[in-house]
């Protein structure tokens, strides 16, 4: 299935990328960030993030479906 | 809208207007101000970026529990995005009560949830050329050092 | 000085600029509103009335005390006097800060003293024609009901 | 001997006037708050007040000199 993945931040800068499209049999995030991981070399765990999915913060196991919009969350820092 | 996102300057008096009520005797304001320094190093400017859709949900969600928790007549937050240079003002959080006390109350209780839940992000230029993404230590896996202390920052190296 | 009264608005802009430092990375700031009732009373105006040689000592000691007490970088109280109206400004405390918790722990503190120490007096107009001079319950001889209630009103009947 | 007496807010109205100054034989605050509590019926008690002498906050039983400025001090409600 077809998914879009949007990158901030330091996932942003170490994706080398605003957002991509991507063709995955990723069943959940957690799945999803596994491949990814190793695609983009990210520095940061799995444990050192949250995630989005359709604009609203998901579970990692949440079952993913074609078309749904996931974003990655490292630490926040606003303020 | 009782959190919102802003390109340029803060307005602050526009701000503080929407608090304006007859009924309230206390209002309690906080700025967060960019400081030329940081665990250490020497900043020159702030990068904020964030992930607005989610941010503007997660900010209304703090802003309305504040409201719920505490006996205040009006709260709001306005977080700026974009390039900063020192002393430009990142964040504004204003509440307006009927006394005191809950207004500070309130207005704590929105920026610490704001610092800690909404994600937006901030890079630090430092005048070594250095640069670096500031994490909160509460979030990251390791250590844990209980949830008071500052911002530590991952560099990424240019 | 760190504490100032004026007989007009306060110029809370004028009176932030004070407080700016580049090392500052919180500001937080407390006004007190004029408001429309107090104890069930709709309140029209207010007149404040203050023993200003005394009353500039004892500020200017709160504000030293909040410097002393909490690690903050600036801070400044100013209170008006005369008649004011509904919605106005009484009075207006400012800290920066390099950090926000004692920014907003020596706002606190520097409003919670003055309203408990400095001699500022004042006398409330209701809409019923009476007015009444605002009392401590605090500070009254009797009934003692601890530190946190709101203030009781001696009421003058014309 | 001559000493002032000012007087603000709720002092200042049951007075009738600002300031005064007056001639007694009063030795400390206490005695002299005695004597003006008759003189001109105010309503507050000594254990309600506090006392300034040449603004600055004194104890009731403070020797007062000649010239001695002297403000009772009612319940006080900046803010």
């Amino acid at each position: 299935m077809q998914l879009k993945i949007q990158y901030y931040a330091v996932m942003r800068e170490q994706a080398g990328r605003s957002e991509e499209s991507l063709e995955t049999s990723a069943a959940t995030p957690a799945d999803l960030y596994g491949e990814l991981i190793v695609r983009h070399g990210f520095t940061l765990t799995r444990e050192q993030l949250k995630v989005a999915v359709n604009s609203e913060f998901s579970d990692w196991s949440r079952p993913l479906s074609a078309g749904d919009a996931v974003v990655f969350i490292p630490p926040v820092a606003g303020g | 809208m009782r959190f919102r996102f802003t390109q340029t300057a803060i307005d602050t008096a526009e701000a503080r207007g929407e608090l304006l009520d007859l009924g309230a005797g206390g209002y309690v304001s906080f700025e967060g101000w960019v400081r030329d320094h940081n665990e250490g190093q020497d900043v020159i400017r702030l990068e904020y970026e964030a992930f607005q859709e989610l941010a503007v949900k997660e900010g209304e969600r703090i802003v309305a529990e504040a409201l719920r928790r505490f006996p205040v007549r009006h709260a709001l937050c306005i977080h700026r995005v974009g390039t900063l240079a020192l002393s430009d003002m990142a964040v504004w959080v204003g509440v307006s009560s009927a006394h005191r006390g809950e207004a500070f109350d309130a207005c704590r209780f929105i920026i610490d949830e704001v610092k800690h839940r909404v994600p937006i992000w901030k890079k630090e230029h430092y005048r070594s050329g250095d640069s670096g993404w500031v994490n909160c230590e509460r979030c990251a896996a390791a250590p844990h050092h209980g949830h008071h202390h500052e911002p530590a920052v991952s560099p990424v190296h240019k």
